[in-house]
């Protein structure tokens, strides 16, 4: 990936991860919300990971987001935007979020590994990658069981929400 | 099934018999008198070693069965846990509420106790004692009096406590072991018990000592014993003084001191500060005190020193002597008490100041009460000064002889000498201040008690003559015993 | 066992048996009781005097019998037991017979009795032990029955204070004697006398230790017989009836310690320190008492300060001449017995018919009224004081001899023989001469045949008992070295009785005040003193210091569960705070295990 | 017997009973849906014995198949009986809690709407078990998400019950914080070590760090990934510092539930951080720093959720932090297990069976006493004991074996715990545990004296359900049978793997 | 310059932190569950990223981490859905979704 890309791609989805966290509306946080992650999508891309990058898009800037907001909408959060705020409680928790992060730069600073840059793959001459044949392979043939057990999750989400959610049972 | 199995089973299973709705002292008594029965059956037909062997598997690749087995030793502390329960049933006034649970509790601790001195499965051993932790919890609790809620968390709390830092102290010297040695059958740790290295018992014993001393209450964990046995309805503060208590000193007996030469060495003389403190500090406070029941908790705290004194000698003569005043003691206090259990149901205080010249009134209870009393501080006679002296022997030969330079265990001794001028301080003072002078006015309507409450303190008191007249009854069940365990 | 090794086990059995009988069988039947404990002493005593003729003997059944350690009990029948048979089983009788009807009208007639048994039975125990092991049971069982017989009448508080007074200070001697059995036992192996008499060569090696061990022994008798400073039980013990005090606490038990010295006296001989720090030990106790007595009032305790002094003579004696035979330690106790006996029982007399009065100054002019008693307790001051003739003097000629050699002890104890006569002289002037000082003493009168027959057979053996006997104490027979001895206790004698003669001739109310002396030297003041300052603030201290354990382990109790309450304020309902402290969770242990 | 059936067959079979539930609830005609999970019972319970006859899948998977991520040894056996039987028993829960529940959920009839409340024990059932078999952090992950969801759902599922929300609420925030650092964990470890699969990880992960390997020099990552790893398990198995949901979750979700997540949850989480510790502790480069933090987390936790439970009052929430104590005690023996592996896995196992037996039976009792009772504060116990005594007795026993008094299941769990503790020498892990316990006697026995000692301010007696007569009883008997023959399940757990999979 | 896998593993590890920072500020219960997603999204960022970092021995990136990716978008999107339903039904019942105000269990 062209480092330029990267860096462009990789400050706005920081920018726009940011802009979840400090938006006062739930709104402009589920909209910056997808601009990351589309931003995410793209640095899926960079690294060969079109398929991924692809179901990126497709779940979460297209189907988590829009329930996030239909349920904002629902809701109509609005009316408590207004509250004062605890500094006690953000003072502390940007603290142990900067910890953590000092941390991680502390670790990667350990991670000597990583410095390396990426390996070249080893493609066929003039083919590009076909990485949805691949993950398909692996996950139906190595990864079969959790492939179903994940069958069963969305099934038990499914009545989860139905349950949940109903309002009167008749 | 031996005879040693239904020692043990019969009150446990009466006590569930009784939970279940069977009529509750009827069958309390009839079992506590066929405990009895059968164990001096199996005295009698007690032919040297361990006998009476019984074993189920439990968990075999730990060795761990359910192995039941007596030898002499074990049989007269089975006698003393069968006549302290018919005394205990026995003197048991009538229970107004819940009767049938009272009396599956002290069956329990009863069968507890049985279950411990019969097991030779250390792991049995231990979880047996532990029974009467519940059943002594809700006595207090339910049927106690004064600070009784306070006294039966204390114990209660304090005991399990102890219990851990056993299990800890059993659980490091099952692993001392070497690997295919490993067993918990105490009889072949027994004899295999040069495999423990010389350097690891130290760290063995003080677990031990430590574990056990909480519930002997040997200085400085005592001071669950007197509020508990003074909140205690006066069967349960017999079993619990009388018999239970002695699972600690047979535990030391029976696994520390054989297994542990060279860790008793080297805590020799912590043990030493620790028992004279027992009986020397101990003393003081038990004069310090000013009501009866408190009184007869902190002599039964303070007398547990003598035996410690036995068991550190770590000769025939003091072991032999510390088991047999385990038996002393548990009768004699267990006598007391039951006399203090009448004393509270008919007086309204136990105060010393509030009492007085109840020997008048109550001829027996005071000829009783006197004869107990003395037993207590080692009057000749009875069972508490045979031994008493076998562990004043056993102690002093443990140190040079021929010498005024007199080792920490000589002492020790003397201390313990001391020990039994301050014993008989406390128990004439209270004495003269109970059953002499001219009776008060609140003792007035006194009156000597019903003849269940005459006959068994009658059966402790018989059993401690004998034992104290004629020792060699005792001793020639306890002696081999003692003699195989400690390797002569 | 051949019929002779079963006269002893009965000796020793008999009262026993009685004393069970009477206790548990006779509880309710008091004149039965009497009767079947006064045969019983009787039986004793026709015992004795069968075994007095036969050769000495010894038999034992084992105990405790372990490896290491044998505890037998034995009777032995010697020299020295023979005769001290004879003394406790001639004088129980006596008093048996005596006090069927001094305690007549008592309401638990029976309980005395078996009581009395029950020491009969410890006495001769103590007499026959073939070992110090068995004496020493015994020893506690007779503190066991002195404490019955003086708490006797315990509903009285200051009976019970007694019994329990006299009990601890034998307790307190009980600790050295305990102590010393241990460490010749340690030594020596064994503790029968016949075995240390054996082990001499062993117990020899360490003097020092054998001194120590000889002293801590002795602690017992110092116990028992009453010596300084364990002394001050004694006088409070006559709160016992009169009885008691004169078979226990003159005759019997108080010489018990004196037997025992008696007893191991080849022991005491093999440590010259001992022996000497023994001497000086009686002698003290001796006049101290003496001179205590002197300002008494009470005739029992009059009697009772003589008896201190007389047995600090006898443990004086042995201390100075250590005789297996008994030596005039021995000699002394014999004849003691007898007429301290005597006078006990005429006191009891004379308080019986006086209806318990018991202060010589309320009494006066008795001699006219109480002719038998009156005569009977003149022979035994007599005898007490060393009347030339009587038992009495040839005892004391005997200890006075033995410590011509020492001349310290020599002047103490002359000075005592002078005192003796001049308290005892004093006691019999105001008692039962001049005139009657109260309305009791008018009505005084002799008491019933069975009272005064035993005080008629000890006064004849206050006479008689030191003629000719004295060679039965030693063991090898010494030359009178000096009659200058013997001169100087007839001047005592006679000094004594004329200085109490002058002084109390016709007067009414103690001429003297001697504060000191009559409040024995604040000795009880001082030891209320130390107790109340050492024990019981120990036992206070230890008592605040317990609820202060106790108070730790509640407190730590308490700590958890306030910790656990702390802990529980995290718990505030609020799921950001919780995110918030997994977070710091998280730092943390990521902290704790990446970086450090 | 020969033994043919694949071990996976379990599992089928459950998910299918919980498809079949599925379809009852949709199709069923009556209101009533307790047949349903009476039936459900039986089926689990037949699962069990059914489970002593399988074998395990192709003896010797081709390499790359799907059958490498699923380990059928002799733990994981075990663990899918402790799956069935606490579901089992959680529905014979749910049965008796069902009057309760269709208070909070609104319907027109009685017992409508519980149908899902049946079944979706069954599904979290099914991911336990694999959670069990799971030697592949993918299947481990997914496994572990079906269980964390399901419990969601289950959590939150008295709608109308404010309460029920809240701890859902909690639990869904809390956990999928926790799920987002397992993520970012399980990235780093396969980051490392290019693999998923246990056996390969620890493999490349002890060639890599061993002197001069390709990894050496990365330990504060390796260690970053193991920490985060250990952080999300530690949420799970309710570890201090990450326990805070417990309490409030325990107490707001519907009992039966309840009782399931202090059990199922837990058990299912003690197997993953085995299975995984096993890998990391193979690691030498950071044993000393994972042992370290084992046993700091074992303090943290045994000194938490003990003293924490001594001043509570109400029952579930007592619960609750007692099994943030347990978890204590559970760690103790991870602590050990570099040390004693043998002994450390023998005494989780065993702990968590007694676990799963006394913790099941008092909330058995908990739920039937709460129900007539009208709430579940310790006074609501008050005078149980002449209320009705056999359920009092079962508390007693129940509360017995959670302190550890032995002859009980509890205490020989306990045992087995300081005894690897000794082996493994952490001593300090002791004396903690030795002062936990003595917390633990305060806070369990008020409940005896509750029962005992208070005199009953409602003088009604409390019946009990026969089914659930007959469960308290098993419980009961069991309790002691595990205490004092505890061979057969010993002979479980020492057996040789079955499966030659998970260790080649 | 060329990207290193640190560099990626940086900017995850930020996105991640971002993340964690909303959860921990924020008290609406809804945009805690947006940065919760976040948080997600960073770890299949990283996982992505060694993927393509650890190529097997066949030259290609490490598929089995792309599966993982796979079943976590799948999971948390399941996670979304259970969760905003649980979100909703609490808001039915207190009218809010506010943190600070579902405390009625604490202690």
């Amino acid at each position: 990936m062209n480092p330029i890309l990267f860096y462009l791609f990789s400050i706005l989805m920081l920018g726009f991860g940011i802009a979840v966290v400090a938006n006062r509306s739930p709104v402009a946080s589920a909209m910056s919300l997808v601009v990351s992650f589309f931003c995410l999508a793209a640095l899926y891309v960079g690294l060969d990971a079109y398929f991924l990058a692809s179901i990126q898009v497709v779940v979460y800037a297209g189907a988590v987001m829009v329930l996030f907001l239909f349920i904002i909408m629902l809701l109509d959060l609005k009316a408590e935007q207004r509250r004062k705020f605890n500094k006690l409680a953000i003072g502390g928790g940007a603290l142990v979020a900067l910890a953590f992060a000092a941390q991680l730069l502390g670790v990667l600073g350990g991670h000597p590994r990583g410095d390396k840059p990426f390996p070249e793959l080893k493609l066929p001459i003039g083919e590009s990658l076909n990485d949805l044949q691949h993950v398909g392979e692996t996950l139906f043939s190595l990864h079969t069981l959790p492939f179903q057990i994940i069958g069963v999750l969305i099934l038990v989400a499914t009545i989860g929400v139905i349950v949940i959610s109903k309002r009167e049972l008749k | 099934m031996t005879v040693l199995n239904f020692i043990v089973l019969l009150p446990i299973l009466n006590a569930i018999a009784i939970a279940c709705g069977a009529p509750a002292r009827k069958s309390a008594l009839l079992s506590a008198w066929t405990q009895l029965a059968l164990t001096i059956v199996a005295m009698v037909g007690y032919r040297g070693g361990f006998a009476y062997g019984s074993t189920w598997a439990v968990a075999p690749e730990w060795g761990l069965n359910l192995t039941f087995g007596v030898d002499g030793l074990a049989l007269v502390m089975l006698l003393l846990t069968a006549i302290v329960t018919v005394a205990a049933v026995w003197v048991t006034p009538k229970i107004e509420k819940r009767e049938n649970l009272f009396y599956a509790c002290v069956l329990l601790i009863s069968g507890g106790a049985a279950g411990a001195f019969a097991s030779v499965d250390m792991f049995f051993f231990y979880a047996f004692h532990e029974l009467a932790l519940i059943p002594t919890f809700l006595l207090i609790g339910i049927w106690g009096q004064g600070e009784r809620q306070v006294a039966a968390w204390k114990i209660t709390i304090y005991l399990a406590v102890g219990s851990m830092i056993l299990l800890v102290g059993l659980a490091k010297l099952y692993l001392a072991f070497p690997e295919g040695a490993r067993t918990f059958d105490m009889i072949e740790m027994t004899k295999a018990r040069h495999l423990i290295p010389a350097a690891e018992q130290g760290g063995i014993y003080i677990w031990l000592l430590v574990g056990f001393g909480v519930l002997i209450s040997l200085f400085p964990f005592h001071s669950w014993a007197a509020p508990a046995y003074a909140a205690a309805p006066t069967p349960a503060a017999m079993l619990h003084a009388g018999v239970l208590k002695k699972f600690g000193l047979y535990g030391l007996i029976r696994i520390a001191v054989p297994m542990l030469p060279e860790g008793a060495k080297v805590w020799m003389n912590l043990l030493l500060v620790l028992l004279v403190a027992n009986i020397l500090y101990i003393g003081l406070v038990t004069i310090a005190q000013k009501k009866l029941d408190w009184m007869l908790g902190y002599s039964s705290v303070m007398h547990m020193g003598y035996i410690f004194l036995g068991i550190a000698a770590g000769n025939a003569i003091g072991i032999t002597g510390a088991s047999l005043l385990m038996l002393g003691h548990g009768l004699s206090i267990a006598a007391l008490f039951a006399m203090c259990g009448y004393l509270r149901q008919t007086s309204p205080s136990l105060a010393f100041t509030s009492l007085g010249g109840i020997a008048k009134k109550a001829p027996f209870l005071g000829y009783a009460f006197g004869m107990a009393a003395f037993a207590s501080i080692g009057l000749p006679g009875f069972a508490n000064f045979a031994s008493e002296a076998m562990v004043f022997f056993g102690a002093f030969k443990a140190g040079p002889a021929a010498t005024l330079d007199f080792s920490s265990i000589q002492i020790a001794t003397v201390c313990g000498l001391w020990g039994v001028v301050i014993s008989a301080v406390y128990m004439l003072r209270a004495y003269r201040q109970i059953f002499q002078g001219e009776p008060q006015a609140n003792v007035a309507t006194f009156k000597d008690p019903a003849c269940s409450v005459k006959w068994s303190v009658i059966l402790l008191l018989a059993a401690l003559m004998v034992g104290g007249l004629w020792p060699k009854s005792m001793l020639n069940f306890i002696q081999p015993s003692v003699e195989a365990l400690i390797g002569k | 066992m051949n019929n002779n090794d079963i006269i002893p086990w009965f000796i020793l059995l008999n009262p026993l048996i009685t004393a069970v009988l009477i206790l548990f069988v006779f509880r309710k039947n008091h004149g039965t009781a009497a009767t079947v404990s006064t045969m019983s002493a009787f039986f004793g005593l026709v015992g004795s005097l069968c075994a007095f003729t036969l050769a000495p003997t010894h038999t034992f059944v084992r105990w405790i019998d372990m490896p290491g350690l044998q505890i037998p009990i034995g009777v032995q029948l010697d020299h020295l037991s023979q005769l001290m048979l004879l003394v406790v089983t001639g004088i129980g009788f006596l008093v048996h017979l005596y006090s069927t009807v001094y305690m007549e009208h008592d309401e638990s007639k029976s309980r005395f009795f078996g009581h009395l048994s029950l020491f009969m039975f410890s006495m001769l125990g103590i007499v026959l032990a073939d070992n110090f092991a068995m004496m020493f049971i015994f020893w506690e069982l007779v503190g066991v029955s002195s404490y019955l017989l003086i708490g006797h009448w315990f509903t009285r508080d200051a009976a019970g204070k007694a019994a329990n007074k006299a009990f601890m200070m034998n307790r307190i001697g009980d600790f050295g004697f305990m102590l010393g059995i241990l460490m010749l036992w340690s030594t020596a192996g064994t503790v029968t006398f016949k075995g240390l008499e054996a082990a001499t060569g062993t117990l020899t090696t360490n003097p020092m230790f054998l001194t120590a061990a000889i002293l801590l022994v002795f602690c017992g008798a110092m116990g028992k017989s009453a010596q300084f400073p364990l002394h001050t039980w004694l006088p409070d013990a006559m709160e016992g009836p009169t009885p008691v005090s004169a078979l226990i606490h003159a005759a019997t038990m108080v010489a018990a310690g004196v037997f025992m010295l008696a007893r191991i006296a080849f022991l005491i001989g093999l440590s010259p320190a001992a022996a000497l720090i023994i001497a000086w030990i009686g002698a003290i106790t001796s006049i101290l008492a003496a001179l205590m007595a002197t300002q008494q009032d009470d005739i029992k305790r009059i009697l009772a300060y003589s008896t201190l002094s007389q047995l600090g003579y006898m443990v004086m004696a042995i201390g100075l001449a250590p005789d297996p035979n008994g030596g005039p330690a021995m000699f002394h106790l014999f004849t003691h017995a007898f007429f301290k006996a005597l006078l006990f029982l005429g006191a009891g007399a004379v308080i019986h018919a006086l209806h318990h009065e018991q202060n010589i100054w309320k009494m006066g002019g008795l001699s006219k009224h109480m002719r038998v008693t009156s005569i009977t307790f003149l022979i035994g001051t007599l005898a007490l004081t060393g009347c030339p003739g009587l038992a009495g003097f040839f005892s004391k000629d005997a200890i006075l001899l033995a410590a011509w050699s020492n001349k310290p002890l020599f002047f103490i104890a002359w000075s005592t023989a002078f005192l003796t006569a001049f308290y005892m002289t004093r006691l019999y002037i105001v008692a039962f001469t001049g005139k009657e000082r109260s309305e009791a003493a008018h009505h005084g009168h002799d008491c019933p045949a069975p009272m005064t027959i035993p005080l008629v057979i000890l006064a004849i053996l206050a006479v008689c008992a030191g003629w000719k006997t004295e060679s039965y104490f030693m063991s090898h027979h010494a030359e009178h070295a000096s009659h200058i001895p013997m001169l100087l206790a007839i001047c005592a004698f006679m000094f004594g009785t004329f200085a109490a003669m002058t002084l109390y001739k016709g007067k009414d109310k103690e001429p003297l005040s001697l504060p000191l002396f009559r409040n024995k030297f604040y000795l009880d003041e001082i030891y209320g003193a130390i107790v109340a300052g050492t024990q019981d603030v120990l036992a206070y201290i230890a008592a605040k210091i317990d609820s202060l354990i106790s108070g730790i382990v509640r407190l730590a109790g308490m700590a958890a569960w306030g910790v656990g309450f702390l802990f529980r304020l995290l718990q505030f309902g609020n799921v950001q705070g919780y995110s918030f402290v997994f977070g710091l969770g998280v730092v943390w242990l990521i902290w704790f295990v990446v970086f450090k | 017997m020969q033994q043919i059936i694949p071990a996976i067959t379990l599992e089928i079979a459950v998910l299918i009973l919980g498809l079949l539930m599925l379809f009852a609830e949709a199709f069923s005609k009556t209101a009533d849906r307790s047949h349903m999970a009476r039936y459900a019972i039986a089926v689990l319970l037949a699962l069990i014995g059914f489970s002593f006859f399988t074998t395990p899948p192709p003896a010797n998977p081709a390499p790359g198949s799907m059958w490498d991520f699923y380990a059928v040894d002799a733990t994981a056996m075990f663990f899918k009986r402790i799956a069935l039987a606490t579901t089992a028993i959680v529905l014979v829960m749910a049965l008796e809690y069902r009057s309760v529940l269709s208070k909070f959920i609104p319907g027109t009839e009685e017992g409508r709407g519980t149908g899902e409340f049946y079944s979706l024990p069954v599904f979290i059932c099914a991911g336990l078990m694999f959670m069990a078999s799971a030697v592949d952090f993918i299947l481990i992950f997914v496994a572990l998400e079906l269980v964390t969801i399901g419990f969601y759902v289950l959590v939150a599922y008295m709608r109308k019950h404010a309460q029920s929300l809240e701890a859902g609420v909690k639990y869904l925030i809390l956990g999928a914080l926790s799920t987002g650092f397992l993520v970012y964990g399980i990235t780093w470890i396969f980051g490392l070590s290019g693999h998923t699969h246990l056996d390969k990880v620890r493999a490349t992960l002890v060639a890599g760090f061993a002197a001069g390997g390709p990894l050496v020099g990365n330990e504060h990552a390796l260690l970053f990934g193991i920490m985060l790893v250990l952080i999300a398990l530690g949420f799970k198995i309710a570890a201090a510092p990450f326990q805070l949901w417990v309490p409030d979750v325990y107490q707001g979700a519907p009992t039966p539930v309840t009782a399931f997540l202090s059990v199922g949850s837990k058990a299912a989480g003690f197997i993953v951080l085995v299975r995984v510790l096993e890998v990391f502790l193979a690691v030498p480069a950071v044993r000393g720093k994972v042992i370290a933090v084992l046993v700091l987390l074992a303090i943290l936790t045994l000194l938490y959720g003990n003293l924490t439970a001594m001043p509570q009052d109400n029952l579930k929430r007592l619960f609750a932090y007692s099994s943030i104590a347990h978890a204590g005690y559970l760690l103790i023996a991870c602590a050990a297990l570099s040390a004693d592996p043998f002994g450390a896995k023998e005494a989780i196992s065993f702990y968590l069976a007694g676990y799963l037996v006394m913790t099941l039976l008092s909330f058995l009792v908990l739920i039937t006493v709460a129900r007539q009772s009208r709430g579940d504060d310790i006074r609501h116990f008050a005078g149980l004991g002449k209320r009705n005594p056999f359920l009092a007795f079962a508390m007693t026993v129940a509360i017995a074996s959670l302190a550890g008094i032995p002859l009980t299941a509890g205490f020989l769990g306990k045992f087995l715990v300081f005894k690897s503790a000794v082996a493994a020498g952490q001593y300090a892990l002791i004396a903690v545990g030795i002062l936990g316990v003595g917390a633990g006697f305060y806070y369990y026995i008020k409940v005896i004296a509750a029962m005992y000692w208070d005199e009953p301010t409602d003088k009604t007696e409390i019946t009990v359900g026969p089914l659930t007569r007959l469960f308290v009883g098993g419980l009961v008997a069991l309790v002691f049978v595990l205490g004092i023959w505890p061979a057969p399940i010993l002979n479980q757990l020492s057996e040789r793997p079955i499966s030659a999979v998970a260790h080649k | 310059m060329t990207l290193t896998l640190n560099h990626y593993l940086l900017v995850s590890g930020l996105l991640f932190s971002i993340g964690f920072a909303g959860v921990l500020l924020r008290r609406n219960i809804i945009i805690i569950f947006m940065c919760l997603e976040l948080m997600l999204n960073a770890a299949n960022l990283s996982l992505v990223a060694f993927s393509r970092f650890n190529v097997g021995a066949d030259g290609l990136p490490n598929f089995n981490a792309q599966v993982l990716t796979f079943f976590i978008i799948t999971v948390a999107a399941a996670e979304v859905a259970v969760g905003l339903a649980i979100i909703v039904a609490l808001y039915r019942a207190r009218q809010t979704t506010h943190v600070e105000d579902i405390t009625t269990l604490k202690f």
